[in-house]
């Protein structure tokens, strides 16, 4: 058990593409009933980390080391606190489904296909549990190369500009933040006599903090570069449209439902402990630039014509919610993101499948194209209403609790823009009624429309656990918080902010 | 005065142990002979008769080569020569490229119907002379080992003689290569003028013992040997004729001078710059600026090589213009080297990645290249993915690698290499080259496109075409070198480091 | 206690119908089912959770004053650090009368829906929405935190929404439903501010601990008066939203599109009134604020008269009694603006028995007459429809204000309140008169249109009409099916008895229900001294010789105006040409003064074509640009670059030359 | 070294060499006809060579003799090898003129 | 200060940088080809004057012999007599241009021989009279040769070889493969 708790990580991150590697000597035709099963193992698995998680334990848990590339301070440490532990559940959880619902759309090229989903789930979940800077940019930049060939093989007609804009993007963004790890490796050896970019390691160097462009502050510009293009931060949002029209359903629920966590995650785990000064200075520029993907992405989704864009456009307003949430530097925001985090990565693939479902009949995102489905597909219509519920965040869902969370920590960081980033609430209810409404409601005109078949009962599997998250999530979220939420406490320990949590007790006892 | 006693007789006596270390030159040598001699005998089937001479004098030689990595620093003719691990480490380097090339050259020359024994021979040549250059201490031989390369190189490039461009491409090649030469040679003799001695480490001791030494003519004759070095590595610049050669030249030979002839450069080059005492704070006036040369040499190098490399749509071409890009990066661990901890190290190391992964996608071209080196555009690629699925994959590695995206081994030479540069206090041009790697993803990535993201068209060959097994097989080691020293670096920088050690 | 059991039986039936229609029969070509079962099923769970309520109500009756409270803790819902917020329902004097209510009313609508819904094509939806409805407004009162409350708020705004856009395929009905969930959401961002206003200056959302501070004096000193009044205010934008005052009111007399149960349960008698049961609920930090009350008084005043007139125009039997609604609900702020949370509580009650009988008669009305909703096309039912008819005519005199029906006493409450209450004022006191009369007016109005005089319709043609209208629905979803394949005679006629028992429950409700306030012997009042604070003796500032007057003239006012609809209305001729006179400013009322065409001129279509601007111009126009701008100034570069390998060996030998040349003359002035 | 016989300045000789080298690299630059710029390369080289001879004497080391004694030898591999791609290249190109083989640009 | 004669070495310098401008300038390639000859000439004759006999010797041998003949040989295989042989120089503007740099360059070293002038100085062991004396320029160097510059004179062996066959693979009118007879 102790040698098997101390691989668990390994086995989890490695076993898709060990998985994959055995598939690709299957016939073709089986190879998707193969990673079917692959990626069940490894959820299977990934429940262990569950339950072998105390929250009351050490911060990182799971632990193992193992020396890589001495030569430049690299170890292979994987490590998992409550923060990754989710996420890494969520990428678990969500394999299956994306393999499953993968089952009719794709019929070119199916090997290479699982082949590729499975390689980035171990990209995917390597960056999670990666303990070591340089090891989480191998995995980061390695998952850009199956996701790639996602969006640019089994996309829509403008997949390759998709697919470098993705690509590129990514790339530029992640490079700068490379530079920043080597130099805060070489700031460990100036300060403690050897390399390392270990994480833990890295925690304990000390940097200049001053003002906007000291060490500090241009490390943690490069850090959130990277992570800011990833999560997608208003003004540098505009490849994940392009990214999520072009991908093929299941590259979309990937991309929205565990890739884009990677930037949250990364100033979560990465950015905010290690320039804590620097973060402070830049505190209200991300919060005024989370405010604004919040209003901006709604305002934009409202008006798209493509469902795939607009939900695309509603990622940019919810992650910006994460972002405010993050920068508001207390625990219940930075609870609240990491929250969020998991919800987008219910709520919105769990929209993708649905988009998903409609091209895979009608083979169009156009919204005008349909209009009263509900009568032909009444079952996919109660499911649609529930996702669309639990992006606008109504209480009993997910998002609600994501959203109250992340507002009132941010409500307490700087009120103003609390206001402003509220109001994203109004709009992301309108555009998603007026999308669930123009397309599921009013009289069923279009000839074509008349003869969809409702949900298959392979659909409905893939869809029933995304929706009973959803509820879940939003009744009993404490089960969540439980084992998260001593982790971001200490990560927000490090970056050295005090919260103030209970004004009011704080002064009752001065009285 | 005395008579002279010129003749000194540690000179004429090589002992046993030092035939030994001779022993890579020797297999070369002896092969290169027995190929002229067996190349000649008209009743045996040359075509196989000198590869199998060839390959058993290069598989010899690296075979030798490979247990001599982990030796000590000895000595040769007077220190003229040296063999020490950093030699060894090149000597492998190039055998194996020499090894390899000679296998992806085998079906090509089939094709492009040049199957002569001087082919074989010329490339045993070229070897012998980059082996040379890696070991050379002295600048005569480094000169000599030089033009042994160049020669036979030259001709080499011209050797679809009855091609317009492999002549053409010949022809500048010999040209700008013999005016750079004579600079080269010019640099030397205004070297030996200053100091007496043409032997590097000879070189380095005098000025070190003595700093009046480095006169105007000292630093004006030390240039003009970089500046010959530049030109051979093709940095901006001296680059020009690069694209020209290395589009017009047989494929093979494309990808063995992108990396055979580049490497060799390379290690005199970092033997030279070693010798004239750079970044050991001898000449702080005059070492600043050639700082800031090189620092701006590099930048311009990778910009210039990326930014053309945008526009080609000649896979030939356009990795002859990222073989510049990537020499700029070399360039950066040039500078950063005496400052780094890990010295030349990642410089060797980036080479020796460099070689695997871009002879793969040379050898992978040869196999693609139509009669006459055709075929070899980008809409030619068209649905590689289907037509040839290994093949695109193989070459899928080689320029994810080239890129240097995770986890290939270009990656973690680049980051090794940069994160030298940042020890030395470079972060600026770290980030310059950085960015400039950034612009490189898209032609990399663009080829990608082709190959998985097009359906084939109507003038694409849609037939599924043999591979033949050597190329193949050149092709297999070379993906999985690429991968395996992506995932497991640390070996090879374990090597590396210890082969610049003692420098 | 059970509490519990109050909402989650709603839940269970939601749960049981909602399965029931999603797993058996949405399924195509499932057979058709009546509305029996699922009806059945979902009024015996809120028939059941009536029976607790009612449990619950006389447990609290039986305890000492301070002591009526129940609370029950369920588990914990959210806990990060010190915020944390219990999963609790709280029962107190206040939330125990809005429990009976909404199941007292919700069972007897639930019944009704069994008639009205009955030949339906998906009644497990509908049942599972309504049971869904009551559960949520039921954890809206019996929350313990404002959290909770909020829950309940978005989950009957949920339910609003479907239950308006239940007919989706009408694209008007769902755009309603929409319209209805958006506004309210307008309003839901001032409560979520609200909260964390409270949160910031409380430290706690749940109600037990702000009641508690707020009875603190030394607590309430320290609060920042500006931070209180913007709380307030906030949180009565939230209210606006939900009980349709205004700016948010537009939504409401849209949401007339639902089945008409759902008119009566949800946009009549309980969801509209949440906005008062939070008001009641924080009546002390509310009072805090001057400010804030004095906008509530006045917003809730100009609502009750701008609703009034607006019904005065419409045509359609539940426009009227949407606005009617609307006005209403302005009057319950109005008494909650002048301190008077009491007569508020009061007029929400009486409100929903005279409102849900209205709404329900109007609906036996609709329904008998084959989807007709024009009181103009109607006329003379009152012997077609006697039991309607009377019950009506219950609810008519009591909404018009006449003693001693339920209407009067908690109307002329808050007029008094107004009048002389410790924030009294004299000319709110007048609109609230003025708006009492237009009430009576509008009300006569509409009865008389609708059940005197001759009839204005073909009844030979009516089954044939509804057939038609029936098929705007399509075949599947028709609501109230042809009557003529099924039972009961073809042309208009009475509701069956499932439909009737309501109504006649509600009548008897609606007449005694004022006594549980009479004036100075109020009942009601002093069971809500632990929640509400009465005032205190002499805080009137008029005697009760006075306050009878003023009983007086409001009944004369009320009198007044339905003799002179009376008389209006029995000669249409003439009530045609007094339109015509006033043509535009009858226009102006039947087009709702235009608010709606304001609103979508002013928000709704300049946010609109902002946004494509911003997604074209900016997000396509200037980042992308940019970020392709990038790319294309390497592409140009290298074009440029280019052009110097001319392919001439002297250029390049000419390069070469230039780099030697440069590099060593920077080199040489080392030297220099 | 005596009075008849002043002697030259090292310098000068060095210049010599020098502008003798500068006129063979403007040769390689300036000339189109191939065969000329092989012959300036050969007189670079020779440039070089008297520069080591120079420098030899000036030293009293032999080594400069050496050199270019091994110089030469290159010099003549080198245009032998050269001479060869040029009659190559006329073979296929027929010209000798570095403007017209322009086949390979940007 | 090297102690020859000012009078001939001016003189001979005359000559070569005569000769080499002559090349260099001259349209028909026959003229710079012998102007080249005369060059070599000058250049033997400056080995001489500073001592070095052997390299004297070998500058006559070997580039007014060999070298020379084989350009004289190709300009004559190329049919020199063609008009279009005379192609002359690049544009006036490149010429212009690397007139200016060589100038530029030829300053540098110039004023580099001249300030470095000095330290030049290192006495070596192979003054001219111990070379006389230890028997002559030729046999010091060919002991040399086979003592300390062992390596460079075997590794021009293979230089030659590699110039050899390149020069013959390249230059052949039909290359041989034996196997498939000649073609």
């Amino acid at each position: 058990m102790e040698w098997f708790n101390s691989h668990l990580l390994t086995g989890l991150t490695f076993l898709p593409l060990v998985w994959a590697a055995v598939g690709t000597l299957l016939p073709e035709k089986t190879v998707k009933h193969w990673a079917f099963a692959g990626s069940i193992v490894v959820f299977l698995l990934s429940l262990k980390l569950y339950t072998g998680y105390d929250p009351q334990g050490a911060e990182f848990q799971f632990l193992e080391s193992a020396e890589w590339i001495p030569g430049l301070g690299v170890n292979y440490s994987l490590g998992m606190d409550g923060i990754s532990m989710w996420l890494i559940l969520l990428t678990t959880f969500l394999s299956p489904l994306v393999i499953l619902s993968s089952y009719q759309g794709v019929e070119d090229r199916e090997k290479s296909y699982y082949t590729l989903l499975l390689a980035l789930q171990t990209g995917m979940t390597g960056a999670f549990v990666a303990m070591d800077t340089f090891l989480f940019y191998v995995f980061w930049e390695a998952m850009l190369i199956p996701m790639y060939f996602l969006i640019g093989i089994w996309g829509g007609k403008e997949r390759i500009y998709a697919a470098m804009k993705f690509f590129i993007f990514t790339m530029v963004g992640s490079l700068l933040m490379l530079v920043a790890i080597f130099f805060l490796a070489y700031q460990h050896k100036l300060q403690f006599g050897n390399f390392s970019t270990a994480l833990l390691d890295l925690y304990k160097v000390k940097l200049d903090g001053a003002g906007y462009f000291s060490t500090q502050g241009l490390l943690f510009l490069a850090f959130a570069l990277a992570f800011a293009i990833k999560v997608p931060l208003f003004p540098l949002h505009t490849w994940l449209p392009d990214a999520h029209v072009q991908a093929p359903t299941a590259g979309s629920v990937i991309l929205a439902g565990v890739l884009l966590k990677m930037g949250g995650y990364g100033f979560i785990r990465f950015a905010f402990p290690l320039f804590p000064q620097a973060v402070a200075t830049y505190q209200h520029t991300f919060l005024i630039l989370g405010s604004i993907a919040i209003v901006y992405g709604a305002w934009v989704a409202m008006v798209q014509p493509d469902m795939k864009k607009l939900v695309a456009y509603s990622s940019v307003s919810h992650m910006g919610y994460v972002v405010i949430g993050l920068f508001a530097l207390n625990s219940i925001g930075a609870t609240g993101s990491v929250y969020q985090m998991l919800n987008h990565g219910i709520s919105t693939p769990a929209l993708f499948l649905m988009v998903g479902m409609l091209y895979e009949r009608r083979h169009t995102k156009e919204i005008k194209e349909y209009g009263g489905i509900t009568k032909v597909m009444p079952l996919f219509a109660v499911a649609f209403m529930i996702a669309t519920l639990s992006s606008v965040a109504l209480p009993g869902t997910n998002g609600f609790v994501g959203e109250f969370l992340i507002l009132l920590g941010a409500f307490k960081a700087n009120p103003g823009l609390a206001v402003l980033a509220t109001t994203g609430v109004i709009f992301g209810a309108v555009y998603m009624l007026w999308m669930f409404q123009r397309v599921m409601f009013g009289p069923l005109t279009n000839p074509e429309n008349k003869k969809l078949k409702d949900l298959s009962l392979r659909e409905a599997c893939v869809l029933t656990p995304l929706l009973v998250a959803m509820i879940v999530m939003g009744v009993v979220p404490n089960f969540f918080f439980e084992k998260m939420e001593t982790s971001v406490a200490k990560l927000l320990e490090r970056t050295g902010k005090v919260e103030m949590v209970a004004q009011t007790a704080i002064r009752k006892d001065g009285k | 005065m005395d008579k002279l006693n010129v003749i000194d007789p540690s000179f004429l006596t090589l002992s046993g142990d030092q035939l030994a270390l001779l022993g890579p030159y020797f297999w070369m040598i002896g092969a290169a002979l027995l190929a002229m001699i067996v190349g000649v005998i008209r009743f045996l089937p040359s075509k196989w008769t000198v590869f199998a001479v060839a390959m058993v004098g290069i598989l010899g030689g690296l075979f030798v080569s490979a247990n001599q990595i982990g030796m000590d620093r000895a000595d040769l003719f007077g220190g003229m020569m040296v063999a020490d691990g950093f030699s060894a480490f090149f000597n492998v380097l190039f055998l194996g490229t020499a090894a390899l090339s000679l296998c992806a050259s085998l079906k090509y020359l089939d094709k492009e119907k040049l199957q002569y024994p001087e082919y074989t021979i010329l490339l045993l040549f070229s070897t012998i002379g980059m082996m040379l250059m890696a070991s050379a201490l002295d600048l005569i031989t480094i000169f000599i080992a030089l033009e042994i390369m160049s020669l036979s190189v030259y001709v080499l490039v011209g050797f679809r003689r009855n091609d317009r461009r492999s002549n053409e491409a010949a022809m500048k090649y010999f040209i700008l290569g013999a005016a750079a030469s004579a600079i080269l040679l010019y640099g030397s003799a205004l070297l030996y003028g200053s100091t007496g001695t043409f032997v590097i480490t000879e070189i380095l001791a005098r000025i070190s013992a003595k700093g009046d030494l480095m006169t105007p003519v000292f630093h004006l004759g030390a240039w003009m040997v970089l500046a010959g070095f530049l030109f051979k590595i093709a940095s901006v610049p001296f680059h020009m004729w690069l694209p020209d050669v290395y589009e017009g030249a047989p494929t093979p030979i494309t990808g063995f001078m992108t990396t055979g002839v580049k490497a060799a450069a390379f290690a005199a080059f970092i033997r030279v710059f070693v010798a004239f005492g750079y970044g050991k704070d001898l000449t702080s006036a005059v070492e600043g600026r050639l700082h800031d040369v090189l620092w701006v040499l590099a930048v311009a190098t990778m910009f210039i090589g990326n930014v053309i490399a945008l526009t080609q749509t000649n896979l030939k071409r356009m990795l002859a213009y990222s073989t510049i890009a990537h020499t700029g990066y070399l360039l950066v661990g040039m500078i950063a080297a005496p400052h780094a901890e890990s010295g030349f190290a990642p410089v060797a190391m980036y080479l020796a990645v460099y070689t695997v992964m871009n002879l793969g996608a040379f050898a992978v071209l040869s196999v693609l290249a139509g009669r006459g080196d055709t075929g070899l555009n980008l809409h030619d690629l068209s649905g590689l993915g289907k037509r040839h699925p290994w093949l695109a994959f193989s070459l899928a590695i080689f320029l994810f690698s080239l890129a240097g995206i995770p986890p290939t081994a270009g990656f973690a030479s680049k980051y090794y290499l940069l994160y030298s540069a940042i020890q030395a206090k470079e972060v600026w041009l770290v980030v310059l080259a950085v960015l400039c790697s950034a612009i490189a993803v898209y032609y990399y990535l663009r080829v990608l496109v082709y190959m998985y993201m097009r359906e084939p068209q109507a003038d694409t060959p849609s037939a599924k075409d043999f591979t033949p097994a050597a190329a193949a097989f050149a092709v297999a080691m070379m993906v999985a070198m690429t991968l395996q020293i992506g995932i497991l670096p640390a070996k090879m920088m374990a090597i590396t480091k210890r082969v610049v050690a003692k420098l | 206690m059970m509490l519990k059991w109050i909402p989650l039986l709603p839940l269970i039936g939601f749960t049981i119908n909602g399965f029931w229609y999603a797993l058996i029969q949405c399924r195509p070509g499932a057979k058709k089912a009546g509305a029996g079962i699922p009806g059945l099923i979902a009024t015996t769970m809120i028939f059941l959770s009536f029976l607790i309520s009612l449990r619950v109500f006389f447990y609290l009756k039986g305890q000492p004053e301070d002591a009526r409270l129940v609370e029950e803790h369920l588990f914990s819902w959210m806990k990060v650090g010190d915020f944390n917020l219990e999963m609790a329902l709280r029962i107190d004097s206040l939330s125990t009368l809005f429990t009976l209510v909404i199941t007292g009313v919700g069972t007897l609508i639930h019944l009704y829906s069994i008639g009205y819904m009955g030949h339906d094509a998906t009644p497990g939806k509908f049942f599972a929405y309504l049971n869904l409805f009551c559960f949520a407004m039921l954890m809206l009162v019996m929350g313990s935190s404002l959290p909770i409350l909020f829950l309940g708020w978005e989950g009957v705004g949920l339910c609003s929404y479907l239950l308006i856009g239940y007919w989706y395929q009408d694209t008007e009905k769902a755009s309603a439903g929409k319209k209805a969930f958006i506004a309210n959401r307008v309003g839901d961002f001032g409560f979520i501010l609200g909260m964390f206003l409270i949160y910031t200056h409380f430290g706690t959302l749940e109600f037990g601990k702000i009641t508690e501070l707020l009875g603190k004096s030394e607590f309430t000193t320290l609060l920042n008066p500006t931070a209180v009044t913007a709380t307030c205010l906030l949180l009565f934008l939230g209210c606006t939203g939900k009980s349709a005052q205004i700016p948010l009111y537009v939504w409401l007399p849209d949401a007339m599109a639902g089945p008409t149960p759902v008119s009566a349960l949800i946009h009549a008698a309980t969801m509209v009134t949440s906005g008062i049961y939070m008001l009641a609920r924080l009546n002390l930090l509310f009072s805090l604020s001057h400010t804030a009350m004095t906008v509530i008084a006045v917003i809730g005043a100009l609502t009750a008269l701008l609703a009034a007139t607006i019904a005065i125009a419409q045509n359609d039997i539940k426009k009227v009694l949407a606005y009617s609604t609307v006005s209403q609900l302005g009057y319950m702020f109005l008494a909650c603006g002048v301190g008077a949370y009491g007569a508020g509580v009061f007029h929400v009650i009486t409100h929903a028995f005279f409102k849900a009988l209205m709404f329900l008669g109007a609906g036996s009305v609709i329904h008998g007459m084959h989807e007709e909703q024009d009181i103009m096309k109607m006329g003379g039912l009152k012997s077609k429809m006697p039991v309607t008819f009377v019950t009506f005519l219950v609810g008519w005199i009591a909404i018009s204000g006449i003693p001693p029906f339920a209407g009067f006493f908690s109307k002329d409450e808050i007029l008094w309140n107004t009048f002389a209450g410790p924030h009294a004022s004299k000319f709110l006191w007048a609109i609230g008169l003025f708006t009492a009369m237009l009430t009576a007016f509008y009300m006569t109005r509409m009865f008389y249109l609708t059940f005197m005089g001759t009839p204005r319709f073909n009844e030979a043609a009516m089954g044939a009409n509804g057939h038609g209208h029936h098929d705007d629905h399509g075949h599947d979803h028709g609501h109230s099916d042809d009557h003529g394949h099924g039972h009961g005679p073809k042309g208009v006629h009475e509701s069956p008895a499932l439909m009737t028992i309501p109504l006649v429950v509600l009548a008897v409700l609606s007449i005694v229900g004022g006594f549980i306030g009479i004036p100075h012997h109020s009942w009601l009042e002093h069971w809500l001294e632990p929640v509400i604070p009465g005032h205190a003796e002499g805080a009137f500032s008029v005697g009760e010789t006075g306050e009878l007057v003023l009983m007086i003239v409001s009944v004369l006012a009320a009198a007044g105006a339905i003799a002179y609809a009376w008389k209006t209305y029995t000669n249409l001729k003439s009530a045609e040409a007094r339109k015509k006179k006033h043509a535009k400013l009858h226009e102006a009322l039947e087009n709702k003064w235009y608010v709606d065409e304001a609103y979508e001129a002013t928000f709704i279509q300049p946010i609109y074509e902002l946004s494509v601007k911003l997604w074209k111009g900016f997000d396509v126009g200037v980042i992308d640009r940019i970020v392709l701008g990038f790319g294309r100034v390497s592409q140009w570069t290298g074009q440029a670059a280019r052009t110097l390998q001319t392919g001439s060996i002297q250029v390049y030998a000419i390069m070469l030359l230039f780099g030697l040349v440069m590099t060593l003359a920077y080199l040489i002035k080392g030297f220099m | 070294m005596n009075e008849i016989n002043p002697g030259v300045e090292p310098w000068l000789v060095q210049s010599f060499c020098a502008i003798i080298f500068f006129i063979g690299l403007a040769g390689v630059m300036m000339r189109r006809n191939i065969l000329v710029i092989l012959m300036s390369v050969e007189i670079m080289l020779n440039a070089v060579n008297l520069s080591f001879v120079a420098f030899s004497r000036q030293h009293a080391d032999m080594g400069g003799q050496m050199a270019v004694f091994f110089i030469i030898v290159v010099a003549a591999a080198e245009s032998a090898v050269g001479l060869g791609l040029l009659i190559a290249m006329f073979r296929t190109l027929k010209t000798v003129d570095t403007d017209e083989i322009r086949l390979l640009k940007e | 200060m090297i102690d020859v004669s000012p009078v001939t070495f001016t003189l001979l310098a005359g000559i070569a940088i005569g000769c080499a401008l002559m090349v260099v300038f001259k349209k028909n390639p026959v003229s710079s080809a012998f102007s080249l000859v005369l060059l070599f000439a000058a250049f033997a004759g400056i080995y001489a004057l500073l001592g070095a006999h052997l390299l004297a010797a070998l500058q006559i041998l070997v580039y007014a012999g060999a070298i020379m003949v084989l350009f004289i040989f190709v300009i004559m295989l190329l049919n020199a007599d063609e008009p279009s042989f005379d192609m002359g120089r690049s544009h006036p503007v490149l010429r212009a241009i690397v007139g200016l740099f060589c100038l530029t360059l030829l300053g540098f070293f110039v004023w580099a021989f001249k300030k470095s002038e000095v330290s030049l100085v290192m006495p070596g062991l192979f003054s001219t009279t111990a070379v006389d004396a230890a028997g002559g320029n030729s046999k010091v160097i060919s002991q040399l040769m086979f003592s300390k510059y062992e390596l460079p004179f075997e590794l021009t062996s293979i230089l030659l070889l590699a110039g050899i066959v390149g020069a013959v693979a390249i230059a052949k009118r039909n290359l041989t493969s034996p196997k498939e007879g000649v073609k």
